[in-house]
């Protein structure tokens, strides 16, 4: 852990144009206060990966209300019109990945893997442009690792030196991101002394984060 | 008794005691409706948890308890919260016991198409791929026509979910199972003739000497 | 979870010339009673995939003493000189595996996966008979995916339903290993009444365990 | 001091605050002991937990609590148990900021021969593969020579343990980075000539006009 910081000093340190693995599932542990920030700095051009795009007003759909997405790489937009409608303006560029595909994808990245094999998609249009593999008579889809430059976390409690904890469906994507993240942040609703989390209830380890955001 | 309540009501008796069970959003979700507690079900949701129980009391929502339509929801005791990664090893690899989803198409290969219309409808796939392929039992549940059309045909035109073959279709006037030898009627709805379930469907039906009518929980 | 075991019931259930996914780390997270209770019931010809073989006396190391065991999958197998002695005399035929390909292996065939992609053996011994995959221009090895007969875990808290915890360096690949095996057993230092594990929690769901091995 | 002091007080200076880092057994675990505890590093063991922290107090060890080598350990506050598969894609990831290993050989690739003798130890590799393959840095340490014969060696004639460079050796005579350039000899242990360890040495090393003296913690 590298510092805690105030979500405006956070955003400041996301250029436009980086790409960022966003944790939540239809906003369910997406870091608001980190979302909020970047909206408030205008951000631009981002690439968002993430399980969805929530809804107008909640989440990531609030960075696409503001128009700061350039692309998406997600399992669903069903439930955000305007994401499809920019999708359809070719304002933004979407990438539908399966959804235990693309979680697999982040963890390969994050685990030093190159990489899965996986029977989803095969012979559908996920398969397009994809390596087909057979193993042992069975033919499978070679799915590719995926990093990005900053994972933004939405936890549950954080201690001082970043070890996290998830609360109930609001694990979803992040503990898999955080493995995956150049720069990793970390947005808690209660924060604690170093030790209040016991080891064995730690989901993420310290070590893998670099910021906490500062409580408002 | 409406179209969607009788199929929900024909597929809770699919369910076996003890399964682990992922319901699709839509009409899939009103199976647990009819699968009663005793029979110690556990409905897994994909944004991950096992155990899903029902609406929590007006006012005592947790927003971070809600289920993959993100509604709130309550869990039964002995529930499990997971992560993305392990609700996916749960389930392609095979832990799911059955999953049940809508579907937009089923052809006589009993390939399912369900994730997007061309050109109206691209929500995404979600789990729906993963559900599809690598759940144990793979339980469709729709209405037989849609604006006329049967939605059980020939040959999918709609793009597929997955290769696999589903192993069950239940629609308000039929219960179908694709096999090797194409899609066999099973059973039709209380008070409906197999000749009104042929003169609904696109695909061709093998249609065994018995055709019980179903039996709802 | 389809019922409690008392130890001898759950050793008839394992046929010799069975496979088992057996949890551990030198011992530590090993199910001893399990263990114990295969070695009285004189099982042989098994195949064991596990971290280790322990050391004599304890844990694994009790299955190979006992003559038990034909065949292992395994990272180490250096602290159990019996296991070198039997290897050496053709006894039981010896797989090594880099410890971390070996619990991806397990994890692939738990998680319905067709192997993983990873650097680590490249250029080794480990490379021997596999196919050599290049991405993006970077070489990896593919590592196929590994079920088993039975899982045999470790615990530390079991409830009535099998939901399980584990303690500390326990864990290991205990947590792994439920997913990959057709019939998981569990053995836990506690019992608990449903409910009595939080959710979040949980590290195994009960729904993965088929038996829980009946407290001595 | 001995050899194995000398090399562990060298390698400690190499550990970065904050870092996460994985000793090896043996040799390489003696580099604890001379880390502050104000630098705040965490020490890692591949059987599962980040935070090690030194020995229990005697009567109080638990069972469910050791290091990697089965030796009972305690933690350090802020400690997290982890299973074998997050523990090895923190490894394999590049998570892991340093690892210490002993090493058999290391030749003038910079590759490093450290889990095998054929038909002598074979022990198997238990997590060095992934250590060496997969640590953000690789560090090895070991004597200078077994038996009178110097284990850095032109072409390691054991088997390797990754196609890996190592970043850097440190011996009880020398502290050798390989570059592309080969191994470069970057310090000399107190006392020792340059002569003498080159002398030792069957690699070819590259000698830099400054060859300083090691600093120890």
């Amino acid at each position: 852990m590298k510092g805690a910081l105030k979500p405006e000093a956070a955003a400041e340190r996301i250029p436009d144009g980086s790409s960022l693995l966003i944790g939540g599932f239809m906003g369910v542990g997406t870091p608001e206060r980190m979302i909020d920030a970047l909206v408030a700095r205008q951000a631009r051009e981002l690439t968002v990966i993430a399980n969805d795009t929530a809804n107008p007003g909640r989440g990531i759909g609030k960075l696409i209300t503001a128009g700061a997405v350039r692309r998406v790489v997600t399992s669903h937009i069903g439930l955000n019109p305007e994401t499809q409608a920019k999708m359809l303006a070719g304002e933004i560029a979407v990438e539908l990945v399966p959804q235990g595909t693309l979680i697999e994808r982040i963890r390969s990245g994050g685990a030093g893997l190159g990489g899965v094999l996986t029977p989803t998609g095969l012979g559908t249009e996920v398969e397009e442009g994809k390596r087909v593999i057979e193993v042992e008579g069975k033919r499978f889809l070679l799915e590719l690792p995926i990093t990005a430059d900053f994972a933004l976390i939405g936890a549950h409690q954080a201690d001082y030196i970043g070890n996290l904890t998830y609360s109930l469906t609001a694990h979803n994507f992040n503990p898999i991101i955080a493995l995956a993240g150049r720069v990793v942040i970390a947005e808690a609703e209660h924060y604690l002394p170093v030790g209040a989390i016991p080891p064995d209830a730690v989901k993420t380890p310290g070590v893998l984060v670099d910021h906490l955001l500062m409580r408002g | 008794m409406n179209a969607k309540e009788l199929i929900a009501r024909r597929i809770a008796r699919e369910i076996a005691p003890g399964a682990l069970v992922n319901l699709g959003i839509g009409l899939p979700s009103l199976v647990a409706r009819y699968v009663p507690a005793e029979r110690g079900v556990f409905f897994q949701a994909e944004n991950g948890v096992i155990g899903l129980g029902g609406l929590p009391p007006e006012g005592l929502e947790n927003p971070s308890l809600t289920d993959a339509g993100a509604g709130f929801v309550a869990l039964v005791p002995g529930a499990a919260s997971i992560d993305s990664a392990m609700s996916f090893a749960l389930i392609r690899g095979g832990h799911v016991d059955a999953t049940v989803l809508g579907g937009l198409q089923v052809d006589e290969a009993g390939h399912l198409a369900n994730w997007m219309v061309p050109g109206k409808m691209v929500p995404g796939m979600g789990g729906a791929m993963d559900l599809a392929t690598g759940a144990a039992r793979v339980i469709v549940g729709m209405q037989h026509s849609a604006k006329g059309e049967s939605k059980i045909v020939r040959r999918c035109t709609l793009p597929l979910t997955t290769l696999r073959r589903v192993d069950l279709v239940v629609t308000e006037l039929a219960v179908i199972e694709p096999t090797d030898a194409g899609l066999v009627l099973r059973e039709r709805a209380p008070g409906v003739s197999v000749e009104a379930v042929l003169a609904e469907t696109e695909a061709a039906l093998v249609v065994p000497d018995e055709v019980p009518e179903m039996v709802l929980a």
